[in-house]
């Protein structure tokens, strides 16, 4: 609300003086022991050097930051391939419940029933979603499940004798965490192109097939959106050469309860819990990336499952084929259980819903902003539209950058954009299905106005934001001469 | 639907907008084969009132450490959570936000993971930190990998101290690297020079070492960092960064790479997940961290402004050649670390340190005096956890302790052959010294105990 | 983060879709009857014209009005007389616990030992920081406090066949609400004036003093932020004509531990506990105003109040003489609750350093500001202090007003102005405890910065406020056309 | 201490700019012999872990409606709050601020407050209303001042079954007004338009009632307005605002004044405060309305904006000759009434009122087969409570009913001299057939039962 050139938003170590206190703890209610009889004199610590302010300055600088942060609770976030729905409040509740956010997970298992029932439960409803036979509930993000599908196929390899299968096809349009977790998993990788559909190219993966190949990984619905309608085929084709198929589930939230990657023939794949189920994404994280995979691959999940015996659930840790541990515990907890009343809420009766209407609203879009931006594929999308703005770039300068930096005049978060790379100046729309037909419109009229303002105006497009808490930013400057911790001023000499 | 705004009316609308008649229409796309037309076979819809009480009735089936005096922590701790912390991270601001794409409407989140950065390199008496890692265990993994990439060779010496289900998860990705694992064996509770140094070999690429160590014990870190760099390989530390409000900061004794689990900064132990991985390292690595790292730059006015950097390394840009795979981090878990840290700051870290460590001291030797109870380790200093022989089965134990209202020990016998009857203890600021007299009284009652 | 000419702010009602729902409730369990078996068709209602909105909608639409709102979280807010401190989370946090939230009042006592020991244990607290002899939490806020305290006085007096003095006396610095207070307890109000000191004009006093005057009421230290030094020699006065004295407590950030009213001679007090205890203010409410008394007032404390027996807690409704009821219930329950936690937080060893550093705060910006702005009393101040905007008004057109709207620009709340009348174009500022040293000389430079421009750009200050999510509100437009409740725009025919 | 930045070196460092030696100087404009220098007698303080401990010890001594289904009502309700109501209430930026005198930077809680009076109105089927009062209690009183003064007439009449404790505070209320009540003793449950014609007089400023009554009865309030208005007096309502999902609407039977408690509107029971007061009338009357209101208006740019309104009726401005004394409200419990019924809408409070009506039908249908228990007005409509004779003490049938895990109902014997054994039993949406049949076992067990 102020003036901005008047701001100057320190750091907590700029705000800091000595001596300040943000907590009253209490006095040691048992006989203190000297430091020194206690701890080897190397050991301990001389100095500490962090910040000192009390609770009233603490709430107030993290109040401030957080005024600076747009949120999906604050407007539309059409950020394309993050699903960014909102995130029910009962959900935050359920969270906030001491039985679940105070629960130690060494509990021996008859003292965390009700963790376990829900650990369970969710590994049966993701593995019905996914339309497979088992579901690993341990990876932390949607990259961590690409690396535990990965270990999976590399161990069905390894226990079939196939073990000098060494490559992971990834089309071209794929996300990079796809090749980064390949590569993590020791794999090579090999691209292969998308066709002027849209979608990976048969003739050009025909090409690529050998026995070196261990499995492809495929978005689908893939990051142009486009459900990828060959996927049959494409399955048929890789397991002809005796590899599998990983799907990347970010994009789910197209086809919940209206189609399900194991019956169109994927082996395995991951569900991006923190998309699909409105974990909320907490400004980068957490996430929960569960992986569903076909019986074949059952044996190498890793330890521990949740199991139902007859004195009630419990972690299975003998898994005897079991590629090993991926995470500490049992994976995100936390989020599971958001994504478990998410999913309960709608139930089997309704979970298409999410689907059905997430479509919808990136259908509208694409229908209302063709005449006024390229739209890359001209036909049905799924559940995000891609536009690109080549035509204003040519013709007026004005790159996506520029679209998306002055649509937060407007109000609203941007898309992604320049992603994925094969579509030129490209602006990826996800609205979800938590938008209404008033929002899309709204924003409908922002992109049109920005539209004719390229034509009219480009200088206040591409001199855009000009009503953030900062200016557009200098992202090279940061890269060139990294400052990535603060440190006090040199004292001048 | 009450998430879903649009009603029949606006789908009708838009259907025609678009030229479509229904919904299904929407579909196809989708091969009608590879269309799913069947009902889901998963649990019928809850209304609002009875999914909460749905899910309060599961956590209530839960032995909360709201309602238990807890003494469980091999990794997950019971550590007080300042108001402030929740008060933060609960704003809808933060946690309804995405990654910081977008620099000018994200620099709420951009500055708070620069202080949690900060923070963290303090903490460690480190140069350079990242935005986070998913927990603890995958970041010591992160970790051994780009330690052996940066010396150029493979093989890991671990001291089998460490925790072990760290040991397991490293073991999993290295094992994909290419990368094998020297497990050191280790006696009395803790890591021994010689044995480092007659393990270390040429192709050592990192020792690494847990301070204070999985039973609570304290290294010799510096003289272990030593001999790993006179080996020619990296040292890298995982530490509990609650005991470095007290002990000797890894930066000191030349840590090439530290990493932390940060849970008891501040996070839920949320039965284990989400956590918060700490990573930070040298200025010379900085190039090669895995993850998020926010830097400083200014706006167009000249204005310090916060903007995701270095990200050349990252997946999105590098691909299969990127420094890790990891994209979405624990941001909201980092935010909470900030919070914490900022609001307990250098008096109030300090004190949680020592309380914890009197504290354990008080309760080890209370149960040291119980007739057959022993400390496994008793010439290994120690900060808030000790390893305590115990005169039977410590499942059985720890059934006893629960009944009396205690959520008791870990449980080592499955992890480490040779110590059946121990259990690990850990005892935080939050333990009262009556709740202690309580476990010292319940051990002695045990029927074990004869 | 937008750009202002864009925003519109629609009202619930004008987001509002036939059909939407923002609640899933539960189906009917039992036999369901038909409503006209039930009721009278008289008494069914044909149309209920609520808004319709789904969770998302709801929750953004409040989300961002209350990003259009300054508070103290958000920054420092010394608005005088309001105490406006720091609300401490922990106590949020206790007034989130369900069994103090969801308890039911009329519970029997034996089910509500915890609340009703928070009850008596402030009782006790606030007598003793009093220096009185009982207290009744009941009273919902200060003025019903006063109220309260008025009707004490009226049956002391009626008891004592004093039923015929009908007046208590109140400066003309005094808050409304005491004058308010007085003629809703039936009381006719007589002013006195203060004197070139800002106190009580004593020769002034004196001559209104009769066997008609039922009390005085006197907030101290007075709302010129200044200690009534002659307190003393006024209740002398008073008690001398038979009247009793009141104490406006809504100061007492300035005394806690550090002087008693029940020291001074006052006979009834109350407190704000949504000021001096920080409950929050919550935008207007709720308050908490509980009411100490001397022995001799006991006897009429409303009912019920909370004893101690040999079987617990108990709430006792039997005081004969007791003026009866003034609250449903036990007063603000939730609002004594966290009252209680911040002062047990603080203890009898600490207590007073909550007054120390509110005095020390309002001394320090007086003497800071002193240069800059006309200070209405040049003395050590208490909590709060008074500078008057005549000067700038006469020599530059800047009246208080400006000055107040200007301080928006600079992200800070403005201080209360034009209260009290008494002091020419006052500018009232109260920094409270809470409040850090860097806070206030950022503060202090502010108003020096607006003090310059005053002189040399007063065009700037009296356009104020630019930054703020409206411009500078017609107040007399809202009166002139009184538009108290939303309602369609009629449809053109 | 955390709560104060101040440091002692600040302290200093301020002392000297003011030019004191030592804090005791600040108060030398206290005399000396009024100045507190003891200690206070008043709890030691306590840590924040200690603090946090305490109010759970404290909290849970208390049997809430989280842990035992809840059939008390009685005037304050266990209705169901949506999430949405503490998500938004729970907003630092609402609830730390302070009555919105500035408004350019209080547009928030003036709109929410603005919306809060247009959803009173519609719901209640009036003109305009204000920002709030305390509680239904003192509003009702307020709204009997008001009738009065505007009748220019001294009397009100009150049936018994008004709320018997509104009644009390009306009492001492109105008769520091001068103003008198005369009690209208009521038989069936109802109030008969012919008691009320019959004691009407000349002198009577306003008829009150309550609609459903306290007993839970629906009264024919269309006959009892048009009886005040025959007879020259005000017609004021006191309305449970949750009836009026499915109940006439005060608008529509012409009442003058509307008061309600707000409670059940989102707002915690919170052992009875703070409380919600709603508070509307005729347009006519709106320059005579007690408290706050906020009015739309527009910005230097002419865009719409709110403010606090007519302000000259206040007492700020008005001093004694002001409509009211009151001036803090309840403003955040107004902004939890707005977000429930912008969150529960048009369909959602009607459910609520309908679930609500058919529950409480059920129970007392089950409750009248058990022998010895029968309903007190079995032909007076009820919307969600209701009477009934019990076979014994009521006191020890709640205490019996607790035993059982279930919170019991109101006994009206305190307040009903011929009521001896009965009791007020409320039934909202939240309870479940499964808690109502819980509910009939137990009363039928009960000992008192023979
Ligand atoms: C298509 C796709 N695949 C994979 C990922 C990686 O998921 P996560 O960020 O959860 O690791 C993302 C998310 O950004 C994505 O959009
Ligand atoms: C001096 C003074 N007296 C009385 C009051 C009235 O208190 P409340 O608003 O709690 O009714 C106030 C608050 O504004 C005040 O400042």
């Amino acid at each position: 609300m102020q003036d901005p050139s008047l701001t100057h938003e320190r750091l907590l170590f700029e705000i800091s003086q000595p001596g300040r206190l943000g907590v009253e703890l209490p006095d040691c209610d048992v006989p203190v022991m000297s430091l020194e009889s206690l701890l080897p004199a190397a050991q301990i610590r001389k100095d500490l050097p962090l910040p000192e302010l009390s609770e009233p300055e603490v709430i107030r600088h993290f109040t401030h930051l957080s005024q600076k942060n747009y949120s999906v609770d604050s407007g539309f976030y059409p950020l394309g391939s993050c699903t960014m729905k909102y995130n029910p409040k009962l959900n935050e509740d359920a969270a906030r419940h001491p039985g679940f956010a105070r629960l130690h997970p060494y509990l021996p298992d008859a003292q965390a029933q009700g963790a376990l029932e829900v650990l369970f439960e969710m590994q049966n409803i993701l593995t019905e979603i996914a339309g497979m036979d088992a579901t690993s509930l341990q990876p932390a993000a949607g990259a961590h499940g690409e690396l535990l599908g990965l270990m999976l196929i590399k161990a069905y390899h390894e226990d079939h004798g196939q073990g000098e299968r060494d490559t992971i096809i990834v089309p071209e349009a794929a996300h990079g965490t796809n090749p980064a977790s390949a590569a993590r998993c020791g794999y090579k990788t090999l691209t292969v192109k998308s066709d002027s559909r849209g979608r990976v190219d048969l003739a050009h993966l025909k090409s690529e097939l050998s026995d070196k190949i261990a499995g492809l990984m495929l978005t689908n619905p893939n990051t142009l959106g486009l459900f990828e309608d060959d996927i049959a085929e494409i399955c048929d084709l890789i397991h002809g050469c005796g590899g599998l198929v990983y799907c990347d589930g970010a994009n789910m939230n197209a086809l919940v309860g209206r189609a399900r990657p194991g019956d169109m023939g994927f082996d395995v794949m991951h569900f991006n819990l923190h998309k699909t189920f409105s974990s909320p994404h907490g400004g980068g994280g957490p996430g929960s990336g569960p992986v569903a995979v076909k019986k074949i691959l059952e044996p190498y999940l890793p330890t521990p499952q949740v199991v139902k015996t007859e004195t009630g659930f419990a972690l299975e840790h003998n898994i005897p084929k079991s590629i090993g541990k991926i995470h500490g515990f049992y994976g995100s907890f936390m989020c599971i259980l958001r994504s478990y009343l998410f999913i309960l809420y709608y139930g089997k009766e309704r979970l298409k819903d999410v689907a059905d209407n997430a479509v919808l609203n990136a259908n509208y879009i694409r229908t209302e902003l063709q005449g006024h931006f390229d739209v890359a594929f001209d036909e049905i999308c799924m559940h995000e539209v891609i536009f690109s703005a080549k035509r204003q770039q040519r013709e007026h300068g004005i790159r996506a950058l520029d679209v998306a930096k002055r649509l937060m005049d407007f109000g609203y978060h941007p898309p992604t954009i320049y992603f994925p790379l094969i579509v030129p100046e490209a602006l990826m729309i996800e609205p979800t299905e938590t938008e209404s037909r008033q929002t899309l419109d709204s924003f409908i009229d922002a992109m049109k106005q920005i539209a004719d303002d390229i034509v009219n105006d480009p200088e206040v497009v591409k001199s855009a934001p000009h009503f953030t808490p900062v200016r557009k930013i200098d992202e090279a400057l940061a890269a060139r001469q990294p400052c990535v911790c603060w440190s006090p001023e040199p004292v001048k000499a | 639907m009450a998430y879903i705004p649009n009603t029949d009316q606006d789908r009708q609308a838009m259907l025609e907008a678009i030229g479509l008649n229904s919904l299904d229409d929407l579909y196809t796309p989708i091969p009608e084969a590879l269309r799913f037309t069947g009902e889901l076979n998963i649990p019928s819809r809850y209304n609002q009132i009875a999914l909460e009480k749905h899910y309060k009735t599961l956590g209530n089936k839960n032995a909360s450490a709201e309602e238990y005096p807890c003494f469980l922590g091999a990794g997950i701790y019971d550590h007080y959570v300042p108001p402030t912390v929740g008060a933060i991270t609960g704003r809808s601001e933060f946690y309804t936000s995405y990654t910081p794409y977008q620099p000018e409407v994200s620099q709420g989140v951009l500055q708070s993971i620069f202080e949690f950065q900060t923070l963290t390199c303090e903490l460690m008496g480190m140069d350079v930190a990242n935005a986070s890692m998913y927990d603890g265990a995958t970041a010591l993994a992160e970790a051994a990998i780009m330690a052996c990439e940066l010396a150029g060779r493979k093989h890991l010496l671990v001291p089998d101290t460490i925790n072990p289900i760290y040991r397991d998860v490293l073991e999993t990705y290295v094992r994909h690297m290419n990368l094998t694992v020297d497990t050191l064996v280790t006696e009395n509770g803790l890591t021994s020079v010689e044995s480092v140094k007659a393990a270390i070999t040429s192709e050592t690429g990192a020792v690494l070492l847990q301070q204070p160590n999985f039973f609570g014990a304290i290294e010799d870190v510096q003289a272990i960092s030593a001999a790993a760099h006179e080996g020619g390989a990296l040292f890298v530390t995982c530490v509990d960064p609650i005991s470095l409000g007290l002990l000797t900061p890894p930066g000191e004794y030349d840590a090439d790479i530290v990493v932390a689990e940060g849970q008891a900064l501040g996070c839920p132990m949320g039965y284990g997940g989400p956590l918060l991985g700490l990573f930070a390292c040298k200025t010379k690595y900085l190039r090669r961290i895995p993850g998020r790292i926010v830097g400083e730059t200014k706006d167009g006015d000249g204005k310090r402004a916060f903007v995701m950097t270095l990200r050349t390394r990252e997946q999105d840009i590098r691909r299969e050649r990127a420094t890790s795979n990891i994209c979405t981090n624990v941001a909201l878990y980092a935010l909470a670390g900030a919070v914490y840290l900022a609001t307990m700051g250098k008096q109030g870290l300090k004190q949680v340190a020592e309380l914890s460590l009197q504290k354990a001291h008080y309760a080890a030797t209370e149960i040291a005096k119980i007739p057959g109870y022993s400390l496994s380790f008793p010439d290994a200093p120690y900060f808030k956890e000790f390893v305590v022989q115990t005169p039977g089965d410590a499942g059985k134990l720890n059934e006893h302790l629960m009944s009396k209202g205690l959520i008791g020990g870990y449980a080592l016998g499955g992890h480490y052959s040779g110590m059946k009857n121990a259990m690990l203890l850990c005892v935080t600021e939050q333990r009262t010294k009556a709740e202690i007299d309580a476990l010292v009284a319940a051990l002695r009652e045990f029927e074990g105990n004869s």
